[in-house]
């Protein structure tokens, strides 16, 4: 008998859920026993009856949650003191930020705790549907794009009309990973003139193949990881590619910055100078703010105007369209849910041989037993 | 105007109705007029040659005629209409068996020289196969004899051995035309040749051995006219035995098959398929999988990451288009990792104008696949690649892909064997029912546009 | 010399049939080839001379069985692919 | 000589600008004096330089503005205050609002003004050059689109993902003219599922054009006016409507009304018991709230939140793609002022017969000259 | 085997070899292939007729084959590029000559019937007209004569009457055969009547006439091939006379007339546009649409209202891609008020993916209009109403309009006259260079698609 | 009945000229015509009897004349194409 629990965010500006009451009525049907907090997926559209119907037990009591259950499935990593409070041995997945959360990670490996980070899914093919990273940064893609376009004093779309002929606005992207590519479609889909940038050569195909140009600049030795990522760029090469995207920065209307480095503090892509060379009203969108920001002089949550143009910053990106980033995300621990858990035993097994799990499960039996996340502690 | 000279410009005449009879059938507008035509030509011809001086008892005619006629005539009035292949295959014989008589009897014109004795045997022979040929065909075809091929070891060295047999038979007859033993021997051996050859053959590739055996009766009657130096008999003979041999083939790739495999395959006498990535890559044109295409009746269309490299969604979006007009369903399914971003299929389906209700999601389309005739896999891999159901020791073992090769024939567009985002080898492009056709996804799409539509 | 035309009727005959049938829709494929069988009774034609003709019983006997065949294959053949295409029809036009 | 001059506007939240400086550059060309106000065009992005090298003069004087020049060309209607600075004899061309603005009217024609109406100019081929209404109402739809979209829970295209299918919102149109038209487009672009319903059976053709499904509603006798606008509905007619749509706009995500009657208040059409029907989340968007409303409950300037139902009634659309909204605009005026420009005489000259300005001028010569007007007034 | 019979088996191959060298000519890739192929099927038939048992002496034929030789090498080789086509009428001039010649030779024949007679008359006929025209059309080419029409009134009469006195020649020719007068009659009409025919036509469509001569040419060797029973130039002849009928079919559709329009129009002679709406409305097929296409530099299409209501951008940039594909520039022309809303073939073109680069605004291709092969005006009508600028009483006049009709050629996509949004008659349907190709637009164009891409 | 064989050949070379020249590309009208034209040369097998032959002299001349004209004809015309083609490979191969 295994009791899964689900706990309100404590993050009052995220309105997603980590749980949607179809993706309960799987567990349930697969055996589990489902416990949620109330209120949970209110943000969402998401009613208690409905978790009910599917089958959840729902309680008020939040430390209850941590305490009692077996299994925490949540989006944002734990309090401190929610940490405290689980059940020794129990099972807690959801995003940990484990390089840069070594105290809660202690924590957590002190209650004995298993704890899976969903930034740790590995980026196989097998892995993609338990991938959140991915299903949170494609929306985010798409809501950069909305926001910068909602806020940009011109359309994005070509228009001739006898009132004169509007030129499309023109759009650059750095950074074509998940969320780049996904802004890219979402900008040509409103007609905008597309250009791209990545360190990782071989993104230029992708980039094409939805309609963008892909700017060309030579830094050398790039390539990325056995995983996909991005390699972090000496500082000559983050010089040589600042400068030789100023000039396409400033004849854009919208700049949407997407680079992140794998475990590392994002790079700083575009300078103040920069900025300042873009026409009055431009924009830009730093998805990274809140992590350090690939723009100077972003600030997490915010938008800032400087010289007249807006750096928009906000954060939590996917969690503008809540319901379906609750639903994707859903899916995901779902997912990741029902192929570990042994229908017969009633258990969520944890087996570290397994090429998914040992890459995301970071501790485990009172150790933290992942590579990575050993290496860069020590 | 000596007689003669008009029965021959009436033959030119019948002959030109012949010509424009086989064109317009060829087109779905004029078929029935073609037909309506090429009869005219054969009453024609037919009129014509009662004026000649050689004949003086009509009364035998009379019979004749009248008798065909009737049967002729209620024959394909009554039969229902699932059953006219087998009529038509039987009719064939019919033919056949008449060329067959047609040189028996030009045996006994007064100048036979060794050309003429030639073609005698030559219509004999000929029409023999024909003959029995049609009239086994016809016997499968109605079920009066099991449809399923009969295979036996030797077999091709039997009808090898047959075939020298007839021909020897031809040469001695050739030299000694009044010893009635090699005309004999002559009839037998052909009509068993034609039963052999039909016999490792199944039921369901009657049709195209219908065609073969109708352009052989077309030679027969060729043969004929040689041998009693008619034109009429010449022309519309070699009209039909070449145009037949022209429809054999293009039915043959229709059902991606070659003659030869048609002929001595024993096609679904013996199979047993492998799962192993073992077998041999089959490239196709897109010449012939347009015929492929033009056959179906429901294509599933499975896009990748290389569809998007190749811009190629305007074009398919097109293809589509084609095949529905052609009275085809076509349907696409969507693997949800295909691509290089989520959504990166809708992204471009939404843009070429796809509607939505024909995009599918796998799970929905999976329980169907048999049904479809046609899988077109448009620069997917890894989305398609079997080792995810058959090889345990695969890294994707386990991942549910779009099952194409369970469609009846599977096409695969990209470039190369390369291989997808996950760095695999894919057996799909073994599998015996996978056609790969190389090259850029556009521009394959676009090739087979052309043919679609032309 | 007569072989000599006749030669070239046969080469130009196989150059025209081959010519003719190109790209077939794939519905056409059996009305054509029941089209083209009825031709192929022409062989008619060549059994007429014989039945009617002056020669042996043996002849005429052989000429008059010819003719019953090959107007069958005739008769039967065109009316045949007449129903067919005539199916066609009905089915093209109702749309 | 003629002195064309420019106010800035008074509407502070509108920071659209009546003349961008390529505009003021073709008037100088063809011979007129220009004075614009200091600091017009600071919203949309133009600065005074930018005005002075075009060639106009730059004056702070906002009074000096209207008493005196020979020609105002704005956006917005003046004040009473504005209108009583006129130099008499004068030309005025702007937004009037003459059918709800008698007083204003009155007070220009007792200047001895010639006012030109931008609302009145008719909607025939030739004058769609200067018909700032369809100018206007085209950005507007597009911006309309943006904002639903932005405040939505969801993303409008489908997305068949690893982390499961997001299938299309759904978008309902009402009123499909100029800015209907182009919401349509414009949501479809995003990739959603679209239906419109508008009187004018005419236009069905017009949404399918765009891929849009048409609503069919059996409201007999409607038909348009000459000038391609709809009649006013019987109020029996308008309950069939109010009746069928409400299916509709229960099933969609997004619903936006831009129905507009010629001379009329806005038709109600969206009723509160039908925005009870949707489901929370979803948003509404009135274009009319600020001229009353098609959407019971709407606020013109504001958002509202029913039963978790957004209803938009911003009001001002083109307003926000400011710098492409002033520069059509200013096309409009440019158009229409070259047109009736007489360069030998240097003169901007009314001639009533043209069946345009016959339509567009309001006063002239001390007098209410426009028949639909007149007739409104008596 | 006897010497005839050789010869006719060899010459069964020549034709062959004449069949295949034209087939393979019609095709791009194999062009070269087969004119070595009919050169070969040349080649063997004069060889073998060399063993001709009525060949006595060699020494003439040498004489004439070696110079005939050097003549025609040189000529070939030193011949301008440019100046080819000029050449190939000489040749053929030459050709008709032959057949002249070999008329008259035939004419010592020992059996002389009717039929016989007749068709020396016909090859000497032809071969004059052949002759004496394609020396005409030699001089126009190579601008030795002038190459504008030379138009007198009565030409027709002139023309016809020569023509009648001309076959009378025949008649009594046939009649009395020993009279010399009518042989030399013949000669003289068919030559004057050869020169007759072309005088009114223009250098620019001396192709299209060579083409007919050639194919007269054929006609010729044709009718000399009966009249001295010879095969192969029969089937020679009569390969070469149809299949130049079907070309100079093929390039007259290409120039958007009839061969009658190109023999007796005179055409640049006369000219004087009028500005009124009066005149014909000349519609089109798709096919003959296509022959002017396919021979298009550039081309400009304007879209209008009509297009969103087919729905027909993915179909006109499918269009694009293929005139592109063909060597053709094309641009798009957008009216800023094409559609019923601002900006609505902005939408649909991008949505089709059409580069914005190619969306040229009015004012910007106005200019250029002249220069375009063809302007292809899909679905609009208002916009390209040539009353705003022509008829001072119009509603729209004086609005800017794409000036659609200064192109070329002008097609119009429209279902029917039906006028659009402002409900006014567009003059622009009743120009000269105007043809309405009547249908909804979409399938107007994808019909164009498919005779372009086959 | 020569005469009828002729006219046979006649007909089905007729109809197979038609058959042969279906779409032709623009470009290669010209040198159609051309490689066509060198065909209808074949009139010199015709004349080569009249040179080589037991008539009278004019006979004889005329026959030469014919026969020169006619190879000028075929050399020319062939060679003509020939170069035509060339000049299309080229271009074709350069891009
Ligand atoms: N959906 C996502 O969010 C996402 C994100 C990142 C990665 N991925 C991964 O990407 C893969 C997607 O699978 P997939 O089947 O769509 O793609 P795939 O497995 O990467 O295969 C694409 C195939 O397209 C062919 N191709 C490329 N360009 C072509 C062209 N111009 N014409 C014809 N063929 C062309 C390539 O073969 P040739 O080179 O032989 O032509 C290649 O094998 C999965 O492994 C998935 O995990 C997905
Ligand atoms: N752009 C704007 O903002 C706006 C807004 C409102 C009004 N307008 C007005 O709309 C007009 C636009 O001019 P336009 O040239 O684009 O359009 P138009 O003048 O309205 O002409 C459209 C033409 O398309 C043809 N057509 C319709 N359906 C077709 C189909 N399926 N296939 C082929 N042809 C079809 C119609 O002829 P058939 O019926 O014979 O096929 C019609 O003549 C102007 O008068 C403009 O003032 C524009
Ligand atoms: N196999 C799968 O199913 C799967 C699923 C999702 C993602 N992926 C792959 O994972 C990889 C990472 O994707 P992600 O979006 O999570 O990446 P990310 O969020 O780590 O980084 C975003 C992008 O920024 C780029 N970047 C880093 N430094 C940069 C710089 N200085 N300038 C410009 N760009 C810079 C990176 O190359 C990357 O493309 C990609 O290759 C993606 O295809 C695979
Ligand atoms: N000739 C031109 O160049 C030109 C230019 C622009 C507009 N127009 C035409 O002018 C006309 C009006 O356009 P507009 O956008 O300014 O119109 P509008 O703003 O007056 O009204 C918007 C739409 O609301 C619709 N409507 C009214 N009552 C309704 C109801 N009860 N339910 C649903 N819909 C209702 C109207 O039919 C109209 O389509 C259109 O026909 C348009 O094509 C013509």
């Amino acid at each position: 008998m295994t009791l899964v629990a689900i706990p309100n965010e404590t993050n009052p500006t995220d309105k997603r859920t980590a749980m949607s009451p179809a993706n309960i009525a799987k567990l349930v049907q697969s055996g589990a026993d489902v416990l949620v907090e109330e209120g949970l997926g209110v943000g969402s559209g998401f009613s208690n009856d409905q978790y009910r119907q599917a089958g959840a037990m729902v309680t008020k009591n939040h430390e209850e949650i941590f305490s009692g259950s077996d299994v925490v499935l949540r989006i944002h990593k734990p309090t401190t003191e929610e940490a405290e409070l689980l059940k020794r041995g129990s099972i807690h997945i959801s995003h940990l930020d484990p390089f840069n959360e070594q105290e809660l990670i202690e924590t957590l490996n002190n209650r004995q705790a298993s704890t899976i980070s969903m930034e740790m899914i590995p980026r196989t093919t097998r892995a993609q549907k338990m991938d959140a990273l991915s299903s949170q940064a494609s929306l985010a893609g798409y809501v950069m794009v909305l926001q910068a376009a909602n806020r940009l004093n011109r359309i994005l779309p070509m228009m001739m009309t006898p009132s004169g002929t509007i030129k499309p606005a023109k759009v650059f992207v750095i950074g074509a990973g998940v969320a780049g590519l996904q802004s890219i479609a979402t900008a040509r889909r409103l007609g905008a003139r597309i250009t791209a940038f990545d360190t990782r050569a071989i993104v230029a195909e992708q980039v094409e193949s939805l309609g963008a140009t892909f700017l060309n600049i030579d830094l050398g030795e790039t390539g990325q990881t056995e995983d996909g990522y991005a390699r972090e760029l000496t500082a000559e090469q983050l010089n040589t590619q600042q400068q030789a995207q100023s000039d396409e920065i400033a004849k854009s209307d919208i700049v949407i910055t997407t680079a992140q480095v794998f475990g590392r503090k994002p790079p700083r892509l575009v300078t103040l100078e920069t900025v300042k060379r873009m026409q009055p009203g431009s924009i830009i969108v730093d998805m990274a703010a809140a992590s350090g920001g690939n723009v100077e002089g972003s600030i997490a949550g915010e938008e800032v105007e400087i010289d007249g143009v807006i750096i928009i910053g906000s954060g939590n990106w996917s969690g503008q369209v809540c319901r379906d980033a609750s639903n994707m995300y859903s899916n995901n621990l779902t997912n990741l849910f029902t192929e570990y858990w042994n229908e017969d035993r009633k258990l969520f097994e944890i087996d570290l041989q397994d090429d998914i799990l040992s890459a995301c499960v970071i501790t485990h039996g009172g150790e933290i037993i992942n590579e990575t996340i050993r290496k860069h502690y020590s | 105007m000596p007689t003669v000279i008009l029965i021959n410009l009436s033959y030119t005449v019948a002959a030109v109705l012949f010509i424009l009879g086989l064109k317009f059938l060829g087109n779905p507008d004029t078929a029935r007029r073609g037909n309506a035509l090429s009869s005219l030509g054969m009453l024609l011809a037919v009129v014509v040659t009662l004026l000649d001086h050689a004949i003086i008892d009509y009364r035998w005619i009379l019979l004749g005629i009248v008798a065909g006629t009737l049967i002729g005539a209620f024959a394909a009035r009554l039969i229902a209409m699932t059953a006219m292949p087998e009529m038509v295959a039987l009719f064939n014989g019919f033919g056949g068996i008449a060329s067959l008589l047609v040189g028996c009897i030009a045996l006994s014109q007064s100048q036979l020289d060794r050309f003429v004795l030639l073609t005698i045997f030559m219509s004999i022979m000929i029409g023999g196969v024909t003959f029995s040929g049609s009239l086994l065909a016809w016997g499968k075809l109605s079920e009066k004899i099991t449809g399923r091929p009969l295979v036996f070891n030797g077999q091709r060295f039997v009808n090898g051995g047959l075939f020298l047999a007839n021909i020897a038979c031809g040469v001695m007859f050739v030299q000694h035309p009044e010893q009635t033993l090699w005309l004999v021997l002559t009839v037998l051996l052909s009509t068993s040749l034609g039963v052999m050859t039909l016999l490792p053959i199944g039921g369901a590739d009657m049709p195209v051995i219908i065609s073969l055996l109708n352009s052989y009766s077309g030679l027969a009657a060729c043969a004929a006219g040689f041998a009693i130096s008619n034109n009429i008999l010449i022309v519309a003979g070699s009209l039909v035995g070449a145009s037949g041999i022209i429809l054999t083939n293009i039915m043959c790739k229709a059902m991606n098959r070659s003659l030869a495999n048609v002929l001595f395959s024993g096609f679904g006498a013996a199979s047993g398929a492998s799962n192993k990535i073992e077998g041999d890559v089959k490239a196709i044109s897109t010449e012939d999988a347009f015929y492929i295409l033009e056959a179906a009746q429901s294509v599933v269309v499975i896009p990748g990451y290389g569809m998007a490299v190749a811009q190629a969604q305007h074009a398919v979006k097109e293809l589509q288009g084609l095949l529905e007009k052609n009275g085809c369903e076509v349907l696409y399914a969507i693997h949800p990792v295909a691509g290089r971003m989520p959504g990166h299929m809708n992204v471009l389906l939404a843009e070429a104008d796809v509607p939505y209700d024909l995009l599918l999601e796998m799970d929905d389309i999976n329980p169907r696949m048999e049904t479809f005739d046609v899988a077109i896999v448009i620069g997917a891999n890894d989305v398609v690649n079997t080792a995810a159901r058959e090889i345990e020791s695969s890294p994707i073992y386990g991942m549910p892909i779009i099952n194409a090769d369970y469609a009846r024939t599977v096409f695969v567009l990209k470039r190369s064997m390369a291989s997808g985002f996950a760095g695999l080898d894919n057996p799909l492009f073994y599998k015996d029912n996978t056609r790969m056709i190389f090259g850029d996804a556009k521009e394959t799409v676009n090739k087979l546009i052309r043919e679609l539509s032309s | 010399m007569d072989m000599v035309y006749l030669t070239f009727i046969l080469i130009l005959s196989v150059f025209l049939g081959f010519e003719l049938i190109q790209k077939v829709p794939a519905t056409l494929h059996t009305p054509l080839m029941s089209g083209a069988n009825a031709i192929s009774g022409i062989t008619l034609v060549g059994a007429l001379v014989g039945a009617g003709g002056e020669g042996s019983p043996l002849t005429i006997f052989l000429g008059t069985a010819a003719v019953t065949f090959a107007t069958i294959n005739v008769v039967g053949g065109y009316l045949v692919t007449d129903r067919m295409l005539a199916m066609f029809k009905k089915k093209g036009t109702k749309k």
